[in-house]
């Protein structure tokens, strides 16, 4: 199946985006459709003004729960592939924590998986994020 | 038995330590293990008699077994990404 | 109003994705989600094998409607930042023809943009596509 | 007066060509090109009597007036992406 999971240490770069982007696209010729979401820490978290977050992931279970869910993800939308990255340690404000690649053979298909993903993400997947203040 | 529960997140960084460590009868289940939490901190008793308990890296119901060698972990207030 | 639209000769590239693509969460601190979405040609047409398609554009009614679509779909869902690039012309079977890239405050309202720009771009948008069979 | 209406895509693929030209009064609507271009064509009466019209380069009302100067283009059957 084509699922990877990568826990990785700090930010995300651009680096696996660019050099990977087209190349299963170009390779098997059923996707239609790519999307890239990428989650950035932001300046506010509530009232208070951030320098970035500190995230905690709970190893081994964290890339195994994410490999079960991206793999449920992907039989349940017909998906042809989910690639997720996230960050662990701290990652400054304007940096990214998050990534989930998705290739489908339409859209429809790649847009619903990638909001299911997030959101069952956010519920099962043992990674915390500390704020660290200004 | 004492039974000793990771913690991580905003509940370590409050409680300033990443475990805690409970006694529960033997043979003892999830759910002992969620009512020895709850009892040794009253004021998060909510949270702690209903929190999700994963045992040895996976989700577990509260009705299976706990052995003192598990390793468990509070996997609460999650939010990745 | 941060819109883009680029009308392109050919398959899309890279590039553009590579160079951009955090710069403006780095900048402007209330970026908390990108998503690039990519619309990749597919070999299959109905039952028939494709080389390629073709995409005529009439232009300039296509970038005139593009940017007013990109507008109304910026204010409407909040959004901080819309860039579409559109190809015209050849593009091979595995080649990307279309990129949406939505910077935005939440994921939300990205994916729900994301997800109604392109239909409304399949309704109204004067590009068309011909197919080119093996 | 003759105005020539631009296609493209299938429509003009299958037709051979890049516009057609009808003839509809002086004055003359948006909807009196549509009804032309379907008088002209019966086996796509049905396409082309409901077909959207540009006119230079923006969607425009059935019972907008046209004059022979327009750029009018038929903008059906689109299918970016």
């Amino acid at each position: 199946m084509n699922v990877a999971v990568h826990i990785v240490d700090g930010p995300l770069q651009d680096a696996i985006k660019c050099r990977g982007a087209n190349e299963l696209a170009q390779r098997t010729t059923n996707v239609g459709a790519t999307i890239v979401f990428e989650g950035v820490v932001r300046a506010l978290e509530g009232e208070r003004r951030l320098d970035a977050l500190e995230y905690q992931a709970y190893e081994p279970m964290a890339s195994q729960i994410l490999t079960a869910l991206a793999r449920d993800i992907l039989a349940k939308h017909g998906l042809i592939s989910i690639t997720v990255e996230h960050s662990r340690g701290r990652v400054a404000v304007g940096e990214r924590s998050f990534r989930l690649a998705v290739h489908s053979a339409h859209r429809k298909e790649g847009l619903a998986a990638t909001d299911e993903f997030i959101d069952r993400m956010k519920c099962d997947v043992p990674i915390w994020k500390l704020p660290v203040y200004s | 038995m004492t039974v000793r529960v990771l913690i991580f997140g905003e509940l370590a960084r409050e409680l300033s330590c990443s475990e805690i460590a409970v006694d529960v009868p033997n043979p003892a289940t999830v759910r002992d293990v969620n009512r020895a939490l709850a009892a040794k901190f009253p004021a998060k008793e909510a949270l702690f008699v209903s929190a999700r308990l994963a045992v040895n890296h996976a989700f577990t119901a509260v009705d299976s077994p706990i052995q003192q060698s598990d390793e468990v972990a509070l996997i609460e207030l999650v939010g990745g990404g």
